[in-house]
């Protein structure tokens, strides 16, 4: 296996603190990933130096063995390079069905039409309908983001990753908000992407990291603290202490 | 040359006296308050009309005006204004150009549309001459009342509960109310100092620029080109901006007179393109 | 095609379509202009600001994209179509093209100041532009003519035909036929993915570039269309007139786009043409019966209508716009079914 | 018909409406003193305001001749206002009478124009004249930059050139700049004579106000100043700055004679006491001489035969004499020296030097 | 003991739109209560009611045995109400420690008590409220709530976004707090069986009216409503 993605010796600072310190990282193709740690360890930074959100203070980012770190975020997504929001950032006044059409459409290379109806693109309606009703968005296709629920506004954060067909998906914990029933949903649908997308996952609950991920990365202080498979995280004493706490059984 | 420094500092403190209210209504309460101007018009009205009708000494009518002001805001901001608040910028736009229409044609219809001009007590005109610089009494005048005020407000804003509750229900109103700070006179007091605020101002103003019913139209532009270098968020940064913008103006006028027009402007795009959010934001 | 699928079809369409209410607005336009005379010079002045404020629009109701400065590029259209009538031909199609290609090369090249900031900065950066524009034309007397204006347009019959008579029948014509042209183009520009990704980026900037839409190249490219239409509406304004000064370029004159946009309601297509609409004719009435203080009641209904509520008239009208459309989908339905 | 429709067309709002206030004010003067009939026709005047903009000009007056049909065009309280409308009284052969525009050019225009204010060059080149002759020799010019200005900075010029005077430094003051420091400072460091100066009414008052601040008058600095400058309107509240500043101009409210002081009592007791200035008088005279022209052609307003009755036509207005040139329609006058002073506790521009019979010297 | 909350019947919602049918529920001090329910069955919109929020359309709430039906936001919060939003609601352009003080009342939590409560915090103090990570704004919403010294908490989403040592602490904090001081809490959340566990009583909502209401440790073995109403355990 090789990596899609890789960070060299990558830093990042805020002021006086080291928010991502000296952080050489690998995701390998097809990885199902997952990056814990306390709270402001800096996970939610890491992804915003890969997405290009933040410049690094130093250290590089590759992109199949490429060097991405000055690359605009918009040029990294059209690479495959995808996320998803600890907060959701959606398109407040488009319905759900308008948000993923011109996603869509922007992957397809449409984005820059300025003649041709949204509508009528080719096959595009089936693509939303089945990403609406994978997602269990069909009975507010129509509505406003603005106006849905929670929950459902966090399903449409994570559907409109997915439309983007990605090939790295980062996702800033993507079940926060969505009720237990509903994360089978969406770890199912994540489950289900092809196995050569590689995913990159933060998340906060444990069930949903050891039933997902096959390897974890543990970030504490900015620095790269731990890493293994599940197993061996679950059962790393110094992990437990800084961040699982006793409460975890596994 | 050091004469022009002081001039420049000197009308660099006139823009911060008549923007300051805005400051506080625009800069710290976020409402876009084009209808300033008008307050600032009202200020300079009492002020002239008490002195040159009535025979008051400028000096006492100045709290006058300051008061004066205050209260019109203040009611008016029951009255009217407290809805704006939630409503969209471009409402907020819409609704104070009605007001400042309201006030123009008010204004010429009261007072007449001629100019109104100050006499200024003999105290404060005339120049002295420093080291070999020239120095306006009233400018010298203008320059310490408006460091006084400057250091006054900042403290307020930036070290008291008040500015930080302030500063919380701009930035989320509906939060602010949900733990208890009483956004609601918060915002009422704010806005009735900012009216006051912006009533000296054109109270203190008005000996140096002329005051007749388009006064509010008339330098709106003014008054926002200093809050916006200024940036929002505190009231330093409008000052800095003042400073600036006033040094920029005086010295571009004297050394490139052809440019003159320009000065002020290019300043405030080469601003506004470095520095968004204006001279000094808080946070980002 | 399964039902969901139809019905994302559907929705999708929705904004691409005529609706009964806009054909009956230029049903109305036609109207007026063949038994309404005397209403031809204020409407070709409405549809003159009609378009600014729809140049406006587009980058403010769609983009999110406000400004304080589309004067510059109505001046400078207007000032562009004036020379090209006094030193090239007075005719006038070719006139508003040169003046729509100045507009749009004034916003290319001034758009890259507008990408970083809020509305404030916005504002201030595009009024900062409009003043220094002003400013050069004024002091560029020999070309402009200055505070003095613009003298010398003869501005040849349209096609060779229509001279554009005092009365206003021409001009009025002309400007609405140009206003609805633009219309036209500017709801297919909207419709488009293009059109799609600006409200993206109005929404949401953050997420607009995480879904791969190149903010910043989408917003010059709609700053510049708006700059395009802009400098048509100066272009159409200085033809009718036959006179550009430098009131074009002026504060008011942007001050006065964006008002009556938002008075209509940004976001619509429509809203700057009902802005236009209602405000000059309210304003007009207004200042033929008191010609000093009409300021005042126009300041007492703006406050009013904000206080209101803006939405309002909207709202109607779109519950207008469904019942319209229930009742013709009933009827189709009704067809269908005998 | 028995009535003659007249639109008249004034900033009654926006940057120029302290013209559109006087106008309005001598308009109502006329009336109670002329009443509405002349040439045995009912006059009717429709005030209309252009918010001092031209397009709304142009669009008003398009309006007043297409919609309410009127017959002559009078007002126009700017240059760009006034010439915005040329097009208009050229196609449609309505005579525009011109109550303030003050650019020459505005004549070639149309040839309906009549002009029964001043020109800018009438009265700079009379100044510049008067001052070389007088030994102030070295000028430093303020003036305002637009239009007007420019014009006034350069036919001051060659006409202070021409008598041997010569202007140091030529200063532009944008038209909003609410404050004059720098541009003093900078006259000042040219010691000269005088200064030369021309803004337009309301700055007017700021600038004498900085003008003394700095101490320029104590320096023995002079200003000779276009009458803009020390409006009569505005003069008695300028105060004690105004005082002995000298200014070239068509009127002095103190102007003395039987005209004068019936015009200005009537125009007083109609307008509670407010002082006419320059511009109101030119809007009486450009009244005066609609009326006068009607009478002579019996009411007959039709463009060629009101043109050919208005040319050469003499009027005792309250300003002197004055005269419509027949070959160029603009007006020929008196231009007046005069100097602040204040007389009886009012400040007033008391006329000390008449320079007769002055044609625009651009045409 | 009376009961510290009564809330009666209530209706309420946007606009024109009535979320909450009358909901009905008591809550005693020393109390916490665990607010379950489905994603967009009205939950957060209950606790919004509460703090005042919601257009109010009919029913009592009553702290205290005091009608607060119609009081504003402000003299809730003075009555004794905290509330944690769900998304927050830190303020952007005040410090961490701004965000305490500048609504804090005077009490047993302090400003050092609450960064004693979540250290993260105290070093971050100076940051401003968009320069912290998901959890630190979590932190600071519930310290800022704290600070308020209320008689009553409502914690909307608490955990949501916190590491799992931080979320045992706190909900243990929360437990121990509740019983020691005499307050009470609503404690909306997602992950059932764990609120459960530390809860007394329990209520879960469907489509804005309560479906079930009784007795935390009875709700958590009743595998049959936890699957109905939540979706869990079938
Ligand atoms: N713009 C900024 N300026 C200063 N400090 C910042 C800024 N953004 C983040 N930080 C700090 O950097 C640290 C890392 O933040 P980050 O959001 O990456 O944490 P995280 O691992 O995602 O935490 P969480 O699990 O709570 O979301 C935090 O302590 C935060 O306060
Ligand atoms: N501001 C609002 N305006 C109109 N309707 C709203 C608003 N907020 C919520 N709603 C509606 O009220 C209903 C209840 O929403 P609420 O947020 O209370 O659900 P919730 O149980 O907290 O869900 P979640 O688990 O997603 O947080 C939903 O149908 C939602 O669409
Ligand atoms: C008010 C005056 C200064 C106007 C000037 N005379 C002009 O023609 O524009
Ligand atoms: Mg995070
Ligand atoms: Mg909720």
């Amino acid at each position: 296996m090789t990596a899609v993605l890789e960070t060299r010796h990558l830093n990042k600072t805020f002021g006086g603190l080291k928010a991502t310190s000296d952080v050489s990282f690998k995701l390998e193709r097809g990885a199902r990933h997952a990056l814990i740690g306390p709270n402001g360890a800096g996970k939610t930074t890491f992804i915003n130096l890969l997405t290009g959100l933040i410049k690094p203070s130093s250290g590089d980012i590759l992109l199949d063995g490429k060097p991405i770190t000055g690359l605009k975020r918009e040029s990294r997504v059209q690479r495959g390079l995808v996320r998803t929001f600890q907060i959701n950032q959606l398109f407040g006044q488009l319905s759900v069905v308008e948000s993923l059409a011109l996603v869509i459409a922007e992957r397809r290379g449409h984005g820059w039409n300025m003649f041709r109806g949204l509508s009528r693109l080719k096959g595009l309606d089936r693509e939303i309908a089945d990403l609406v009703s994978d997602f269990g968005l069909d009975t507010v296709a129509e509505d406003r983001c603005c106006d849905l629920p929670y929950g459902k506004q966090r399903l449409l954060e994570i559907a409109m990753a997915i439309a983007l067909k990605p090939r790295v998906l980062l996702m800033d914990e993507p079940a926060a908000g969505v009720p237990e029933a509903d994360r089978q949903e969406v770890l199912s649908r994540l489950a289900a992407l092809p196995s050569d997308v590689s995913i990159l996952l933060i998340e906060h609950d444990m069930d949903l990291v050891f039933t997902f991920a096959s390897r974890i990365s543990v970030l504490v202080s900015g620095a790269l603290f731990a890493e293994g498979t599940s197993q061996e995280i679950a059962h790393d004493p110094r992990v437990k202490d800084v961040y699982l706490g006793g409460g975890h059984h596994d | 040359m050091l004469t022009l420094i002081f001039d420049g500092i000197a009308y660099g403190m006139l823009l911060f006296l008549l923007s300051c209210g805005l400051a506080v209504t625009l800069g710290l309460m976020n409402f876009i308050n084009l209808a300033h101007g008008a307050f600032a018009m009202a200020g300079g009205y009492v002020t002239v009309l008490l002195t040159n009708r009535t025979g008051i000494p400028f000096l006492a009518t100045l709290p006058v005006a300051f008061l004066a002001t205050a209260a019109a805001g203040g009611i008016l901001e029951k009255l009217l204004y407290k809805p704006m608040y939630e409503k969209s910028h471009l409402d907020q736009v819409l609704f104070s150009i009605g007001i400042v229409f309201m006030a123009v044609a008010g204004v010429d219809f009261l007072v007449g549309s001629q100019q109104q001009i100050l006499n200024l007590p003999d105290f404060l005109k005339g120049r002295i001459e420093i080291a070999g610089i020239g120095i306006g009494i009233y400018r010298a005048f203008l320059i310490v009342v408006c460091g006084l005020l400057a250091t006054m407000l900042q403290l307020i804003n930036s070290r008291s509960r008040f500015g930080s509750q302030l500063r919380a229900s701009v930035d989320d109103r509906r939060v602010a109310r949900g733990v208890g700070i009483q956004v609601n006179r918060l915002f009422a007091i704010t806005f009735a100092v900012g009216s006051g605020l912006a009533g000296l101002g054109g109270a203190l103003g008005a000996e140096i620029i002329s005051l007749d019913p388009t006064f509010p139209l008339k330098f709106m532009v003014y008054f926002l080109i200093v809050v916006s270098v200024g940036g929002t968020s505190s009231l330093v940064g409008p000052l800095l901006a003042s400073l600036l913008l006033g040094l920029a103006d005086v010295l571009g006028k004297y050394y490139m007179p052809s440019l003159g027009g320009f000065v002020i402007y290019i300043v405030l795009v080469a601003v506004l393109v470095l520095r968004p959010q204006g001279l000094l934001a808080r946070g980002n | 095609m399964g039902p969901s699928q139809h019905r994302i079809t559907r929705a999708l369409g929705r904004t691409r379509r005529l609706s009964p209410l806009e054909v009956s607005f230029w049903l109305l336009a036609v109207a007026v202009w063949f038994f309404l005379p005397d209403y031809h010079l204020i409407l070709n002045e409405i549809a003159g600001f009609a378009i600014l404020a729809l140049s406006l629009d587009l980058i403010l109701g769609y983009a999110g994209m406000v400004s304080l400065g589309q004067a510059a590029m109505y001046g400078l259209g207007a000032y562009a179509a004036g020379l090209f009538s006094i030193h090239v031909t007075g005719e006038p199609i070719s006139g508003l093209l040169v003046g729509a290609a100045c507009g749009a090369l004034l916003a290319l090249l001034t758009g890259p100041l507008l990408l970083r900031g809020g509305d404030l900065t916005r504002l201030m950066v595009t009024l900062g532009v409009a003043a220094v524009v002003m400013e050069i034309a004024n002091q560029a007397s020999w070309l402009t003519g200055g505070a003095d204006g613009l003298r010398g347009m003869e501005i040849q019959p349209l096609f060779g035909v229509f001279d554009f008579d005092i009365f206003g029948q021409t001009a009025c014509a002309y400007s609405l036929v140009v206003l609805f042209a633009l219309m036209l183009i500017a709801r297919v520009l909207l419709s488009s993915p293009f059109g799609y990704s600006l409200r993206a980026i109005r929404d949401n900037p953050l997420r607009a570039s995480a879904v791969g839409i190149p903010v910043h190249a989408r917003l010059v490219t709609i700053y510049t269309v708006s700059g395009a239409y802009a400098g048509i509406a100066g272009a159409l304004f200085a033809q009718t007139q036959q006179f550009v000064s430098l009131d074009a370029l002026s504060f008011q004159k942007s001050a006065d786009g964006l008002m009556i946009l938002t008075i209509g309601g940004p976001g619509y297509l429509y809203g700057g043409a009902l802005g236009a609409l209602v405000y000059k004719l309210i304003q007009d009435e207004l200042s033929n019966l008191t010609p000093q203080y009409w300021q005042f009641w126009i300041g007492l209904m703006l406050v009013a209508f904000v206080l209101i509520g803006r939405e309002r008239p909207h709202r109607a009208l779109a519950a207008l716009t469904r019942r319209l459309k229930g009742k013709a989908e009933r009827s189709k339905a009704k067809e269908d079914q005998a | 018909a028995d009535t003659v429709k007249v639109g008249v067309v004034i900033p009654l709002t926006g940057g120029f409406q302290s013209n559109g206030r006087q106008i309005s004010a001598a308009l109502k003067t006329f009336l109670a003193t002329h009443g509405e009939t002349a040439g045995g026709k009912k006059v009717e005047f429709i005030v209309k305001d252009d918010a001092s903009a031209a397009d709304n000009a142009l669009r008003l007056s398009q309006e007043l001749v297409t919609k309410d049909r009127v017959s002559i065009l009078t007002g126009f309280g700017n240059t760009p206002a006034a010439l915005s409308v040329a097009q208009l009284s050229k196609r449609a052969k309505i005579p525009q009478v011109i109550m303030v525009a003050a650019t020459s050019s505005i004549m070639d225009a149309s040839p309906y124009m009549l002009r029964v204010s001043w020109t800018v060059p009438q009265m700079a080149n009379v100044i510049g004249q008067w001052a070389a002759k007088n030994g102030t020799k070295k000028f430093v010019s303020i003036v305002s930059d637009y239009g007007p200005g420019v014009d006034a900075e350069a036919w001051f010029d060659k006409a202070l050139t021409a008598s041997g005077g010569t202007v140091a430094e030529k200063l532009r003051v944008p038209l909003a700049s609410p404050d004059f420091s720098p541009f003093l400072q900078k006259a000042a460091d040219q010691k000269p004579d005088a200064l030369f100066v021309f803004v337009p009414t309301g700055a007017g008052t700021s600038f004498m106000k900085q003008y003394v601040e700095r101490g320029l008058d104590k320096s023995g600095i002079k200003v000779i100043a276009m009458a803009d400058v020390t409006d009569d309107d505005l003069l008695n509240s300028m105060g004690d700055p105004a005082l002995g500043a000298i200014t070239g101009g068509p009127y002095s409210t103190s102007h003395d004679s039987p005209e004068n002081k019936s015009f200005v009592d009537a125009f007083k007791k109609e307008n509670n006491g407010m002082r006419p200035n320059m511009v109101a008088v030119a809007a009486y005279d450009a009244l005066q001489l609609i009326y006068k022209t009607l009478d002579k052609t019996q009411g007959d307003a039709t463009g060629d035969t009101f043109l050919a009755a208005a040319k050469g036509m003499t009027i005792d207005s309250p300003r002197g004499p004055i005269f419509i040139d027949p070959a160029t329609r603009d007006i020929v006058q008196n231009i007046y020296m005069r100097k602040v002073e204040r007389v009886n506790g009012e400040l007033y521009n008391t006329e000390f030097e008449t320079v007769e019979k002055v044609h625009d010297p651009a045409h | 003991m009376t009961d510290l909350l009564e809330i009666e019947s209530l209706s309420a919602g946007y606009g024109r739109a009535v979320v909450l049918q009358k909901v009905s529920f008591t809550l005693a001090q020393g109390q916490a209560m665990a607010l379950l329910g489905r994603n967009g069955v009205g939950k957060t919109t209950t606790l919004n009611s509460l703090i005042g929020l919601t257009r109010f359309h009919s029913g009592r709430v009553l702290l205290n045995g005091q009608d607060m039906s119609r009081l504003s936001p402000e003299r809730r919060v003075e009555a004794g109400i905290g509330w944690v939003p769900q998304e927050r609601g830190i303020f952007r352009s005040l410090t961490v420690e701004e965000n305490i003080t500048a609504s804090a009342r005077p009490g047993r939590w302090t400003l050092e008590a609450v960064y004693e409560l979540f250290p993260r915090l105290k070093e971050r103090r100076r940051n401003f409220g968009n320069q912290l990570s998901g959890g630190e704004q979590q932190m600071l919403s519930i310290g800022r709530a704290l600070a308020l010294n209320p008689k009553i908490l409502l914690l909307d989403e608490p955990t949501e976004g916190l590491a799992p040592i931080i979320v045992e602490e706190l909900l243990a904090s929360i437990r121990r707090i509740v019983r020691e001081e005499g307050l009470a809490a609503i404690i909306v959340e997602q992950h059932a069986q764990q609120i459960l566990a530390m809860t007394e009583r329990a209520v879960i909502l469907d489509r804005g009216a309560v479906a079930h209401s009784g007795d935390s440790a009875a709700l958590a073995a009743d595998t049959e409503t936890l699957g109905r109403f939540l979706g869990i355990g079938t």
